[in-house]
């Protein structure tokens, strides 16, 4: 028990069990499986974002620019469709990572090649992808009746028990585990944020590496456009508008280190879940909507602060009898 | 060799490294700005017009005068608009129980103060980044306001409060204006001329080694929080009264803008290095392009495009140049 | 010389208002001598149109129709427009009497909210279940005012048990798992009144998601375009909406009739507003066109393609 | 001595093996600076070449030109021979060059590991990092160099030679044929050096060419056969070692003699200044005790990681003490910062320069008025002519180079960004200077300026607690030394007394080992 509260994760799922306990003392069958799958299920979408942006923020950066992403290829797909209906759905599937993915380019480029700050970068990045995407549709809806049942159906369709979009979900989480501590691509992630100049020494790019990170963040972006529009079954411009804070601090609640290299993809699941079952939560406990933004600010404050006594040096103990 | 020169104060003259800087970059894109305004629109120029433009930015400029000293610092301070929600609610309650306009203005400056002192200690006492711990305090302020205000709505503001940002100081000056020139002023004398500027800019290059060198780096940095929540209070003031009413939905979204607005006057968002005239420029450079867009019904959100690439083009831009410049030079 | 008409909508690419742009555009051909500005700021704040506003009064515009996001805050503003000599009114989402001249409600508030609380009841199985309201922002105006006139005509429908309002604030995510809440709190939820489009759609989508197609009905008032699929699908029996195009057609006539000095904006006076009839102010200058119009599986097709 | 330092005198230059690495005519050129000019150097198989110059001769530019992170902007390497392209880190390690850099190349947050191993980590069958293979083979790494040291545990828990011995183990990594170490004893204490110079011995009987680099001449001339010198980004100078003496060398270095008799001023102490009783923190060091009066120097020896930054850290009040007392003047003080100790006019020259030191990227005047500003100021507004009179001054009076007060401190060289850090605190006319390993890392010849100085400081009264793990230097410049081991104070002795010997045996704890 001391050894896994020890650790940043074992905190994290220590915080979150508590809080179920918490909203069951008030709603018990928010406990039931089912419900618990359909939480588990609305996180998803916030869950795939996080990785994404744990890449960047690991590498030292922060990618603003994901909701506009998120925006602008949901639409781009979703006009795809409403113009194509004919196009099979995996290939609108690839359409919106490989969208996301030159969007992300982007920010990697101007981050790698013109040694733009990345939060600037992307908070230019972000208003121009949300106005071209106002730009693309006209300013236009692509509403449920245009979209081909298809295209709405594949994050819903059921394979053993759970959505497609749980699955994908899951399916990323295993990805970035294997990416974040099994490929050298993944290690750079951690030696770039965790020390640039010695990353240089190593012969690891920090350039490249982080336009690689902009990139998967920009491609999983682009994937959770689609998720987004065909869950919600409606695509418009302001969609997922601010998005790119609550992304950014589920990252933060799960311990990735905004000052780079330190953090893991457990930890960026939990702080996805903690925060999507607040979310989630607040409606069913009938907190009034008025408290719920001040909740869950003090809830991003205090996981910080909590981090951030997890991580407080040690000291040196020079004096080895002394405890 | 070992004979004692004199080490000279400068290499270039002052003029020299004036035309070189950003903010030379920045008035050129202002005055080109401006020219092609004046010349699409026949309403430009009018000074009426102009004036009335100003009330577009001066209230986001005098946060980014504050924020400036902030990110220079290293630090930066996003929850800004919620604390202009927070005070306006503030003052807004005020009324409702009778208060007069000196006390709502008091009122409206202490809960900046407060907050800005909250955001501070978290930050310095705590050792918490401040862009998380900001973006948790803007929740937590604006959630106030909603938990306060809910769906409500607070005015009836007594009618001399409205001279905040409705009111003229001087012929075409606005008090909003007159009072961002002022802060403008003051921020950029102690930013360049006193040793407190010195030290925000010691602490933005290396904070261990200022406070190797005798800066109380943790009471400079909580004194910026202090004034960025205290120019976030007088903001909320003169918008409370632009607006004559208040909603917890109160400039939403500004901190981006602010931030924006520093960024693009020059201020290295890494920290270390940044001037007050190249804030005031861009201030004037983003509310100029709103302006001229809006003469030309252009949507707001074409103009956010603009917007967006100027602050890549403005800040890649003297990089291409130097790059350019190198290849030249390489050629030869 | 044209009448320069500007028609301020609460934000950019909202499809209801498109619409009447459409309709403000069939005004100006109709009139012959009208240029209708069709502008709104990015998102929809008040500070935003007051800046919208600004650049209204410097191009000297001779009418605001506003569709505001916030009845108090643009007061000052719209003041000041009228100084200047601009004839402003608000349509669709109204401005405190003393920052315009007139206010065109799409339909009386006593209708609309009437209207809301029948289309529910008509379809509740044996005429009695519960019913949520899904709003949109806790802010907006008229989102709040039609809530108060569906709770005064509650008495009517004895079968309508209203349980509670919650707040999607015109976004998809938030109100679908608003509406997810709703249905796990209120498990013999029958209805949702969602008096905004985004809530509705955002709402049928998660009743369909939850399998309750046929048990909870999702009604409200939406436009045909966006609601179509719903209705379609079953989770929407039926909605309302009064006709986005008549309402900017009527708010530019009227503006223009009042810059034309053709009509007089005080309590009692009538205006007309060409095809769709004249109206008459109120106590608060305030007038209501026509009545919502409701649509279902019979006809919601053919509008769809309207707006 | 070892047979190691033992020059084989009999080999006639031709008799030489055949260079495995020569640089011809390399140049690399930064704003402002041609770091190296038109350099030529061999590096020879079985042999360990010192490369010696001033700081900012270029002997890291040339590492780091070797290792493929800077590209020369002309000139030719062969390897073997045949001419090669380094153009990244990668490249120069497949052709079989790795270096321990000078500054710390390591990752607080990763393990040991993979510290060792990151960017060529052994991969599994489906190119995944095979994590078994590499915590094995570092273990085995660690064993060669008889380092105690957990592969799986984080770098951050390890002390800075612990670190030292991994990024040694990481540059073994690497199957090379050329070492280059850059300044790798800075941070070593005497036994970790005498490691290092096995392990030097074993890459030297394996047939590699390595590069060694150096400010200090006994080290150089115990290990390196071969020598070549740098000066101002030229090479001035090469040849076999037991060809030359010391002498010669610093001629080559500096372009004159330097007289290296450290230039201790004989000062009769005056009045009490600083006392120090039963100073302790809770984990870092215990109970100091020792007294100080104006115009003394006290030297603080011991092992590196004995406290002694620390120790002076905290009494500059940078960290917390818990229990004791300080005394200035007679009259007890506490400070709560750096700021309340200049006020009472006790200042620090931190050990780690280009960290705590000096703001690098804030010019010379900055630099020096930042801790004297608010005397400078009239109504809280600076004065531009003061500031740059005031900078001048110390400018000045330290012989400091540079080519205006405006320049960048990080574009000076380290002895000079050293002679900045110095004038910043004469400003402030303290009583107390703590000058923390104060010449480390620094050339021989502002060494020689910065001993000068010191001694010139305690006669103009102010009292010195000078750092440093340097024997001679304490036996040169310290009146009393004052020892520490593992965060305790062992002993306090007057100069007279104390020999090397004994220095080491308290430094250590036991007998003998030196
Ligand atoms: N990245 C850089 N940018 C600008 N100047 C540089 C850079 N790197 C080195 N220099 C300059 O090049 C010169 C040579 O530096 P270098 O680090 O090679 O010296 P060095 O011989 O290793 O000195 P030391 O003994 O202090 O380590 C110095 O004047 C230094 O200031
Ligand atoms: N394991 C470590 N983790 C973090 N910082 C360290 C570590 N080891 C040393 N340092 C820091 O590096 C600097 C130099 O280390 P060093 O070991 O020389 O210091 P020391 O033991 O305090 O004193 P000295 O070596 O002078 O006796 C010190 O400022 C110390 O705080
Ligand atoms: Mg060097
Ligand atoms: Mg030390």
């Amino acid at each position: 028990m001391k050894n896994l509260l020890a650790r940043r994760e074992g905190l994290l799922v220590v915080a979150l069990l508590v809080l179920l306990v918490l909203i069951a003392s008030r709603f018990p069958d928010f406990l039931a499986p089912k419900n618990l799958a359909g939480v588990f299920n609305d996180t998803s979408i916030l869950i795939i974002l996080a990785l994404g942006q744990s890449a960047v923020i690991l590498t030292r950066s922060i990618d603003l620019s994901v909701a506009a992403n998120l925006a602008f290829t949901g639409m781009a797909v979703a006009m795809l469709n409403a113009a194509y209906p004919g196009l099979p759905v995996p290939l609108l599937v690839l359409a919106a990572l490989g969208i996301g993915l030159a969007l992300g380019a982007i920010n990697g480029l101007l981050v790698w090649k013109f040694d733009i700050p990345p939060i600037v970068a992307t908070l230019g990045t972000m208003t121009v992808y949300r106005g071209m995407t106002f730009v693309m549709s006209g300013g236009k809806w692509v509403n449920a009746h245009q979209m081909s049942p298809g295209f709405l159906e594949l994050p819903r369709s059921l394979i053993a028990g759970l959505p497609v979009l749980s699955w994908v979900a899951i399916l990323t989480v295993g990805l970035a585990w294997v990416l974040f501590t099994r490929t050298p691509l993944g290690r750079a992630f951690y030696a770039v944020g965790g020390n640039p100049t010695a990353a240089v020494y190593t012969g690891i790019d920090g350039g490249r590496t982080r336009f690689f990170a902009f990139c998967l963040s920009g491609a999983i972006a682009g994937m959770a456009g689609y998720l987004w529009v065909s869950r919600y079954a409606v695509a418009y411009v302001d969609i997922a508008a601010g998005f790119e804070l609550d992304v950014v601090a589920a990252c933060v609640i799960g311990g990735i280190s905004i000052g780079g290299g330190i953090g893991s993809v457990a930890g960026a699941v939990l702080g996805a879940l903690f925060l999507g079952t607040i979310k989630n939560a607040l409606p069913v406990v009938q907190i009034s909507p008025f408290w719920q933004m001040a909740i869950s600010g003090t809830i991003i404050i205090c996981a910080v602060a909590l981090n951030a006594r997890a991580e407080k040096a040690k000291g040196r103990l020079i004096l080895r009898n002394a405890s | 060799m070992s004979v004692a020169r004199q080490i000279p104060d400068r290499l270039e003259a002052s003029s020299v490294r004036l035309f070189k800087s950003w903010e030379a970059l920045l008035l050129l894109v202002a005055l080109v700005i401006f020219g092609v305004n004046s010349l699409v629109s026949p309403h430009f120029l009018d000074p009426w017009n102009l004036s009335d433009a100003t009330f577009n930015f001066t209230e986001k400029a005098t946060i980014a005068i504050a924020m400036a000293f902030l990110i220079i610092a290293g630090e930066i301070d996003l929850s800004v608009a919620a604390i202009i929600a927070l005070a306006s609610t503030a003052m807004g309650a005020a009324v409702q129980m009778g208060a007069g306009t000196e006390t709502l203005v008091l009122i409206g400056l202490g809960v900046g103060l407060l907050c800005g002192a909250f955001n501070g200690l978290l930050v310095t006492r705590f050792q918490l980044p401040s862009i998380v711990v900001t973006i948790g305090t803007m929740s937590l302020f604006r959630g106030i306001a909603y938990i306060v205000l809910g769906d409500g709505v607070y005015k009836g503001y007594p009618a001399d409060f409205a001279f905040f940002g409705q009111g003229y100081a001087w012929s075409y000056f606005s008090f909003e204006l007159t009072f961002f020139f002022g802060v403008a002023l003051i921020g950029g004398l102690v930013l360049h001329t006193t040793g407190f500027g010195r030290q925000v800019q010691a602490i933005g290059n290396s904070p261990l080694a200022a406070r190797f060198s005798g800066v109380r780096v943790e009471r400079v940095k909580f004194i910026l929080f202090l004034m960025t929540g205290l120019a976030a209070g007088a903001a909320s003031v003169m918008l409370t009264s632009r607006l004559g009413s208040t909603r917890p939905s109160i400039a939403l979204g500004w901190e981006l803008e602010v931030v924006t607005m520093a960024v693009l006057g020059g201020v290295s968002i890494l920290g270390g290095s940044g001037t007050i005239l190249g804030v005031v420029i861009a201030a004037f450079v983003m509310g100029l392009v709103t302006f001229g867009f809006g003469l030309m019904n252009v949507p707001g959100i074409v103009m956010s495009i603009f917007i967006g690439l100027m602050l890549i083009g403005v800040i890649a831009l003297p990089i291409l140049a130097r790059r350019l410049h190198a290849r030249i030079k390489g050629a030869r | 010389e044209p009448v320069k008409i500007a028609l301020v909508v609460k934000a950019m690419g909202i499809g209801f208002f498109a619409a009447a742009n459409k309709g403000a555009q069939e005004a100006a051909k109709e009139l012959g001598d009208v240029e209708v500005i069709y502008t709104g700021p990015t998102d929809t704040t008040a500070e935003g149109q007051i800046q919208v506003i600004n650049s209204l009064i410097a191009q000297k515009v001779d009418a605001i129709a506003i569709s505001a996001n916030d009845k108090d805050a643009l007061v000052p503003a719209l003041k000041r427009a009228m100084e200047r000599g601009i004839t402003v009114i608000s349509w669709d989402s109204g401005v405190a009497p003393e920052g315009r001249s007139v206010h065109l409600n799409p339909s009386s508030n006593a209708l609309i909210g009437n209207m809301c609380v029948k289309l529910a009841a008509d379809n509740l199985p044996g005429g009695a279940g519960e019913v949520a309201i899904l709003s949109a922002s806790a802010t907006a105006t008229n989102q709040n005012t039609w809530i108060e006139e569906m709770k005064k005509v509650l008495p009517k429908y004895p079968g309508v048990k209203l349980v509670t309002t919650v707040y999607g604030d015109d976004l998809a995510d938030k109100s679908y798992r608003e509406t997810q809440g709703l249905l796990k709190t209120y498990p013999n939820l029958k209805a949702i009144i969602a008096p905004t489009t985004v809530g509705m759609v955002a709402g049928a989508q998660a009743v369909a998601d939850a399998g309750k197609i046929g048990q909870v009905n999702v009604t409200g008032l939406g436009l045909p375009s966006e609601m179509a699929g719903h209705v379609k699908s079953g989770a929407t029996k039926s909605f309302a909406i009064w006709n986005p195009i008549d309402l900017g057609y009527s708010a530019t006539m009227i503006s223009y009739n009042l810059v034309k000095k053709k009509a007089e904006a005080k309590p009692g006076a009538e205006i007309g507003i060409g095809r769709m009839g004249k109206i008459t102010l109120d106590d608060t200058r305030s007038a209501a066109m026509s009545d919502p119009f409701v649509y279902n599986s019979s006809n919601v097709e053919e509008f769809a393609k309207i707006f | 001595m070892s047979a190691v330092a033992l020059t084989d005198t009999s080999l006639p230059m031709t008799d030489l093996p055949t260079p495995l690495l020569e640089l011809a005519d390399i140049s690399r050129s930064f704003p402002g600076v041609k770091a190296l000019d038109g350099v030529s150097l061999s590096l020879r198989p079985g042999r360990v070449t010192a490369l010696i110059g001033e700081n900012g001769a270029g002997k890291s530019t040339l590492v780091k030109i070797l290792t493929g992170i800077y590209q020369p902007d002309g000139g030719e390497i062969r390897l073997a021979g045949t001419p090669v392209h380094l153009p990244t880190a990668e490249a120069a390690q497949a052709a079989g060059i790795t270096a321990i850099h000078q500054e710390t190349v390591l990752f607080d947050e990763l393990s040991v590991a993979e510290n060792i191993f990151i960017g060529h980590a052994p991969r599994t069958r489906w190119g995944f990092i095979d994590w078994r293979s590499m915590n094995s083979r570092a273990s085995g790494i660690l064993r060669t160099i008889e380092a105690d040291i957990d592969p799986t545990i984080r770098l951050r828990d390890l002390s800075i030679a612990q670190r030292h011995l991994v990024a040694i183990a990481r540059a073994l990594s690497v199957d090379a044929r050329i070492v280059i170490l850059d300044e790798p004893t800075a941070a070593l204490s005497h036994k970790e050096v005498e490691d290092l110079f096995r392990i030097i011995d074993t890459l030297k009987n394996q047939g590699k060419a390595v590069l060694f680099i150096s400010h200090k001449f006994e080290e150089v001339f115990r290990i390196a056969d071969d020598y070549a010198v740098f000066r101002d980004g030229k090479a001035v100078g090469a040849g076999r070692l037991a060809a030359t003496t010391q002498g010669d060398i610093v001629r080559l270095m500096v372009g004159r003699s330097v007289d290296q008799a450290f230039p201790k001023i004989q000062v009769t102490p005056g009045d009490l200044v600083l006392a120090v009783k039963g100073y302790s923190h809770p984990t870092e060091f215990d109970d100091i005790n020792f007294e100080l009066k104006a115009g003394e120097i006290l030297g603080i020896y011991g092992l590196v990681g004995a406290g002694r930054s620390e120790f002076c850290q905290s009494l500059f009040g940078i960290t917390d003490r818990s229990r004791g007392t300080v005394y200035l003047d007679g009259r007890p003080k506490w400070f709560k910062s750096p700021a309340d100790a200049i006020e009472a006019g006790i200042v620090y020259v931190p050990e780690e320069r280009q960290r705590h030191g000096a703001i690098l990227p804030m010019p010379i005047f900055g630099n020096i008025t930042l801790p004297s500003l608010k005397r400078l100021s009239r109504w809280g507004f600076l004065s531009g002519a003061e500031e740059f009179s005031l900078a001048r001054r110390y400018a000045e009076r330290l012989d400091l180079r540079a080519s205006s007060l405006s320049q960048a401190v990080g574009t000076l060289s380290g002895g000079n960004q050293q002679k900045v850090v110095i004038g910043k605190w004469l400003a402030t006319s303290p009583k107390v200077i703590i000058l923390d390993e104060p010449t480390k890392g620094i050339d021989i010849g502002s060494k020689a300026a910065v001993h000068g100085f010191m001694s010139e400081l305690a006669k103009d009264g102010l009292a010195v607690i000078m750092v440093s793990s340097e024997i001679p230097e304490i036996l040169g410049m310290a009146d009393r030394v004052l020892v520490m081991r593992e965060g305790r104070q062992v002993g306090l002795w007057r100069r007279a007394d104390v020999t090397p010997e004994s220095l080491v045996r308290a430094a250590t704890g036991n007998l003998g080992d030196y």
